[in-house]
């Protein structure tokens, strides 16, 4: 004499959380296709030529368009991770926690100092070793 | 609580469901519409006893407090879980003008809501569901201090810094509401999951400088109705009306199953001490 | 109940803590170092923006970087994906249970070990 | 019917049914590591017990546990405060267990605020000569209710019944009692449990009046169930007044938000404590003992009558109020101290208390009487004890302190279990046609349950009796009080019991009939209702929190008064008052004065020395022991 109703398959549909939520974990799909990729950019370094049919491959403007995809559900991916993480590591100091804020922000500081990493390799660093695109390379 | 003047109506739909009748007539849960007066202070419980009081004496829910304390009260208010007396209808008005007119009395609805018994539970009657599913959960977790007292510690209180009590405090103002369990999607797909409150009330006692029963609860936060049927959807710290945050309780007992399961394996035998 | 008489080394252990482990790191790496590299390899070079060499790539992808590289930015978000794509399974009420691990780990695993391989063939 | 056999069973899962269940368990226990088996205890509750109205106490509870305090202080204090009508005995027995019982909680989890170094923190209350009220922020009645809560899941002897509603008790013909009749709420059926000891620890009766700070399942039941059967309702007439309850919902602003400073101010800003025997003022940020708003809780509901009536309070939606002003607090210091004070004022009147004033006025909020038990709780019906805001065990005479409450579920919980357990492994308890007794009984409300729910009858809601019962009772026996007032709401409350004869529930299915319960909890208070209104009228002075207008009766009349009144039921008739007297064998009655009037006198009641007993000193050792741990 009771009931219990159960979720559908669509349940997280219903509610804007959980859309969002769902929308976390899906951020892993275009990074797959991202894996994959590098992947085989990984494999293509074995020859000029088949670096340079990878390049190709990786300016098809589909290939760029799930990229960005790609990009955006990084920063997403990324934006709920730096609020979770305080919350599962949190830090105190005696009676005080460490404010959240401020980890969030270290955590995107992170974030900046890879990127400026990477394009300091490829860019500058690159530039001034005069090193240039070789045979077939570049776009 | 009369139909004052100056009061504005409020278009309540409840979701009924009557077990005897409804066995009878083979019939499924249905929604019933009342029109509510309200003020600026009138919480939805109070809408709630006014319909029991002068519109339909059968429609049945829980309250004790109404002060947000004892936990009695849940319901899905527009579909999220929520407490009854903490909420007023005043935040449940119809944004959509012009507004709608109510045939009936005439007068104009300024506030609409929908209430229904907390979900993920099994609904016994109305907006009552089944709390031994949550309170079986909790005792699972063996929720009190393990500690072995001296005859001489008898006599006086244990030490304990406000550093140390800080430490566990937030887990402890838990008041057993099960709006997390309704919130959270990983309960309803797997009923078998301690759930939110029960890791946040272990990690109570866990946390707790005057316990020393961690090594006797880890077991049941080890295994896969423990802490691991978490996917950190993280709703449950959302509706938490006393902002105990139990999906952190939850994903830092992650870090304590995953460190317990390691010292096993090079202890040789169950997790001890840690 | 009394686990610590019953109990041996193994007994109420399961692959969980692994799994989450490897998610958690590959999490980490996936907000940190994925942004930057698909903005500098799926479009900043791709869209002529910057321009990428093959010998300065090669050069850098076959040292001691290239491993770590692999590790951070292939192996461990293959993880992260693997165990998302299970439990994203589960929410939806389909596969499930010992399929679900074989088959998302397991091309998480092939997907590692294929890079990896990558990284050896250039040495 | 489903019968069960215990060997106690305590209705209530507050905090003193609770303590009382985790008091027999144990000393089941440890009677049964010599004897067969482990004593059997039931514990039935109307809601899951963590629902229970312990769960709304704010403030504190009180123990001697600072160097400079003295249990002896405390006694006179409650004495005191309780305007010389609590027996002395029993106070003393309280003061010098409190201190044990507050540590046990600590050594059970509750999570005390504690000192930098680790030490429990005390502070101060109203009517209470030194800082010893102990607190875990502003939810020590919560954290205590989860505590004991949670620790007696520990004991497998304890089985719970949670949601059955008790409806009577079981008593043999040799008049002892012998178990209690109950309703599985769930599923509408009669449950017959049997058992030598039964413990009544169902709460207060605040709902009985219309404006309140208790939760609405505080109607008075187990009163009016122990009441029926014969046990006299003791001191009924003393009903508390908090000074600081919301406007509207009457929720509680605890009195500890004076104790750390708060401040009460009428409309015009005004610090009016002082003219009513309380002041001198005292300085902003230094709140003194006994003073201003540390004044007693009758003395400031009174006071804010009397502002009420000179036209000096302000209004807030309609009521009348006058304000708490905690904003020199700091947000700070009040997050920590005072959190859920911030949250229920922002939730219930949209006022921050950092920046704004919280409005504030008297509410209805504990009842000093109940059944009436002896010093070891035990009531005049065998078998049957009685511990909690239920009980009159003679700790609170006239008047409540604020803090002494909590520790009394605890002290006289602990003590009621005992007591129980005793009765119970007690052998050769002779009771013959128990059998005959059960069928009456079960058949005597299988009857009135039908005739309740019988839809052919036309349907009679209890709402308006309900109604009119709560308005009757706030105006016929408020603060303030008066002989035409009082006979009026009397005649008033017999009226509605008539009334009610004719009520019939519209709802008759079985499971979950909430609407039935209310319906026999309405019947309860009723009951109730007419005690409360009977020894009020009788009482012709003025003493605690009864206070009456009517000329030869605005004093403390100690000759004809300084008695308990008690009020006994009669069946299908009024019920009859008599008086009890009161034992002062300690402190022979002073006046009761607070502010300097009452620093001035310090000292000056008289105490009468004794001999303590073996037990006592043992107690005043361990005490001795205790200080050490102090500031
Ligand atoms: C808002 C508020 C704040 C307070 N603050 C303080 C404070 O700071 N310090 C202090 O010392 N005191 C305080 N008090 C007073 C104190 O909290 C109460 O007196 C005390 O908690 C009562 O506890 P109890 O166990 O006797 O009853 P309760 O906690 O009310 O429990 C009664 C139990 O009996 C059960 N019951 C009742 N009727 C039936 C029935 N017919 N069948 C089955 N079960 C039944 C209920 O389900 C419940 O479990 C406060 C009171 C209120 C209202
Ligand atoms: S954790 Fe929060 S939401 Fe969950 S039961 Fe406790 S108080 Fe309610
Ligand atoms: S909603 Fe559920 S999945 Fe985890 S974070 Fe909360 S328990
Ligand atoms: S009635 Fe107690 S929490 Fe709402």
């Amino acid at each position: 004499m009771s009931y219990k109703p159960t979720l559908t398959r669509t349940w997280w549909l219903k509610h804007r959380f959980f859309m969002l939520y769902m929308l976390r974990e899906g951020t892993v799909l275009p990074l797959v296709f991202l894996l994959c990729s590098l992947s085989a950019g990984a494999f293509a370094l074995q020859s000029v030529e088949q670096f340079a049919s990878w390049q190709r491959f990786m300016a098809n403007p589909w290939v760029v368009a799930i990229h960005t995809v790609a990009l955006i559900a990084a920063l997403y991916h990324a934006f709920t991770f730096f609020k979770l993480f305080p919350r599962v590591m949190p830090i105190r100091v005696g009676t005080k926690l460490v404010p959240p804020a401020i980890m969030v922000v270290g955590q995107w500081l992170a974030v900046v100092a890879v990127i400026t990493v990477f394009l300091w390799l490829f860019v500058f660093s690159g530039a001034a070793h005069g090193i240039v695109a070789g045979p077939g390379g570049g776009v | 609580m009369a139909a004052n003047k100056g009061m504005q109506q409020a278009l309540v739909r409840v979701k009924r469901y009557l077990p005897e009748e409804q066995q009878k007539t083979q019939s499924e849960p249905f929604w019933q519409e009342f029109t509510v007066p309200f003020d600026e202070s009138t919480s939805v419980l109070d809408a709630l006893n006014f319909i029991k009081e002068e519109l339909d004496p059968s429609l049945s829910f829980r309250w004790s407090c109404r002060m947000a304390i004892c936990g009695s009260c849940g319901f899905m208010l527009n579909g999220i879980p929520k407490l009854g007396c903490k909420e007023f209808l005043r935040n449940y008005s119809v944004r959509t003008s012009p507004a709608q007119k109510n045939t009936a009395t005439n007068t104009s609805i300024t506030a609409s809501l929908t209430v229904e018994p907390l979900a993920h539970f099994t609904v016994e009657r109305d907006l009552i569901v089944n709390m031994d599913e949550f309170l079986i959960h909790l005792e699972a977790v063996k929720p009190y201090l393990i500690a072995e007292t001296s005859t001489q510690k008898q006599l006086q209180p244990s030490l304990q810094t406000p550093a140390q009590l800080a430490k566990y405090k937030q887990f402890a103002n838990c008041i057993n509401c099960g709006l997390c369990y309704s919130a959270c999607p990983q309960f309803c797909l797997n009923p078998e999951f301690l759930g939110p409150a029960a890791i946040a009330l272990a990690q109570r006692y866990n946390l707790d400088s005057r316990d020393t029963g961690k090594a006797v609860r880890m077991p049941m936060l080890n295994s896969h109705n423990g802490v691991w049927s978490c996917t950190f959807v993280g709703f449950c710290s959302d509706v938490c009306p006393k902002q105990v945050d139990p999906a952190a309780a939850v994903n830092q007992g992650k870090v304590e199953s995953a460190k317990s399961m390691l010292i096993q394996m090079f202890k040789g035998s169950t997790a001890h001490e840690l | 109940m009394n686990a610590n008489k019953t109990g041996s080394r193994w007994q109420g252990l399961h692959l969980e803590p692994l799994w989450w482990g490897l998610f958690s790191a590959g999490g980490v790496c996936f907000a940190v170092f994925i942004p930057a590299v698909v903005l500098i390899f799926g479009i900043m070079a791709p869209l002529g923006i910057i321009d990428i060499s093959y010998q300065q790539v090669r050069g850098y992808y076959a040292s001691i970087w290239g491993l770590m590289f692999t590790g951070a930015v292939i192996c461990l978000p293959a993880f992260h994906a693997a165990h998302r794509i299970r439990h994203g399974l589960h929410d939806v009420k389909l596969g499930g249970g010992l399929v679900s691990i074989i088959i998302c780990y397991g091309l998480a695993a092939t997907l590692s070990a294929t890079t990896l391989a990558a990284w050896y063939l250039l040495r | 019917m489903q019968q069960h056999e215990f060997d106690i069973i305590v209705v209530g899962g507050g905090g003193a049914g609770l303590r009382a269940a985790i008091a027999a368990a144990e000393a089941g226990a440890k009677a049964g590591s010599n004897k067969a088996k482990p004593l059997n205890i039931a514990m039935l509750s109307k809601v899951y017990p963590m629902r229970s109205h312990t769960v709304a106490a704010e403030g504190g509870a009180a123990a001697v546990t600072r160097p400079d305090d003295t249990v002896e202080a405390h006694f006179d204090d409650t004495v005191a405060g309780g305007d010389w009508l609590a027996e002395q005995g029993v106070v003393d027995y309280f003061v010098r267990h409190a201190y044990q019982e507050l540590v046990q909680m600590e050594h059970w989890g509750c999570p005390w605020s504690r000192k930098p170094n680790g030490d429990v923190q005390v502070r101060r209350f109203g009517g209470m000569k030194t800082e010893r009220t102990w607190f875990a922020a502003d939810k020590t009645g919560f954290h205590m209710l989860h505590t004991l809560f949670q620790t007696s899941l520990k004991y497998p002897s304890i089985q719970r019944f949670d949601e059955y509603f008790v409806l009577d008790l079981l008593v043999s013909v040799q008049q002892q009692v012998q178990g209690v009749l109950a309703l599985e709420i769930s599923t509408g059926e009669l449950h017959m449990l049997y058992a030598n000891a039964v413990i009544m620890a169902t709460g207060g009766a605040g709902r009985v009046f219309r404006f309140n700070t208790n939760g609405g399942i505080v109607t008075g039941d187990g009163m009016a169930i122990a009441y029926r059967h014969g046990v006299p309702l003791r001191d009924m007439e003393f009903v508390q007044y908090h000074p600081t309850g919301l406007p509207g919902s009457g929720i509680l602003i605890t009195e500890a938000c004076r104790g750390e400073g708060g401040l009460l101010v009428n409309k015009d800003g005004y610090r009016y404590l002082q003219d009513y025997g309380l002041g001198p003022e005292t300085p902003l940020g230094k709140p003194e003992n006994k003073y201003m708003e540390l004044g007693p809780r009758d003395k400031l509901s009174q006071a804010f009558w009397h502002e009420q009536k000179a036209g000096r309070t302000g209004k807030h939606h309609g009521s009348d109020v006058v304000y708490l002003d905690l904003r020199h607090l700091g947000k700070a210091y009040l997050y920590e101290r005072l959190p859920f004070i911030c949250e229920l004022a922002k939730a219930y009147v949209d006022v921050d208390p950092v920046h704004e004033l919280i409005p504030i006025r008297p509410a209805v909020h504990y009842t000093m009487g109940g059944i009436e038990t002896d010093a070891h709780c035990e009531t005049t019906l065998k078998g049957l004890f009685a511990a909690g805001e239920c009980a009159s065990v003679g700790l609170h005479g006239a008047n409540r302190l604020g803090s002494n409450s909590l520790t009394e579920l605890l002290v006289f919980g602990r003590l009621a279990g005992e007591q129980a357990a005793a009765r119970a492994l007690q052998k050769g308890v002779k009771v013959t046609g128990l059998e005959q007794e059960s069928q009456k009984l079960h058949k005597k409300w299988q009857t009135k349950l039908h005739k309740l729910t019988d839809t052919s009858q036309e349907a009679r809601s209890w709402v308006p009796i309900k109604r009119e019962l709560v308005a009757t009772m706030e105006t016929g026996c408020g603060i303030y009080r008066d002989e035409q007032g009082l006979q009026q709401a009397l005649d008033s409350v017999r009226r509605l019991q008539a009334e009610f004869q004719h009520v019939r529930v519209g709802d008759n299915s079985k499971a979950y009939n909430t609407d039935l319960l209310h319906c026999l909890e309405l019947e309860f208070s009723l009951d109730v209702a007419e005690a409360i209104c009977l020894a009020a009228l009788e009482r012709r002075e003025s003493r605690g929190a009864h206070q009456r207008l009517d000329a030869d009766c605005t004093e403390r009349n100690d000759a004809e008064f300084l008695r308990h009144s008690q009020v006994f039921y009669v069946p299908g008739k009024a019920a009859k008052l008599k008086w009890q007297a009161v034992d002062t064998h300690i402190s022979a009655p002073g006046e009761r004065l607070y502010g300097s009037a009452g620093s001035a006198h310090a000292g000056a009641a008289a105490e009468v020395q004794r001999e303590p007993t073996e037990f006592e000193q043992k107690q005043r050792g361990k005490k001795e022991g205790s200080s050490d741990g102090g500031e």
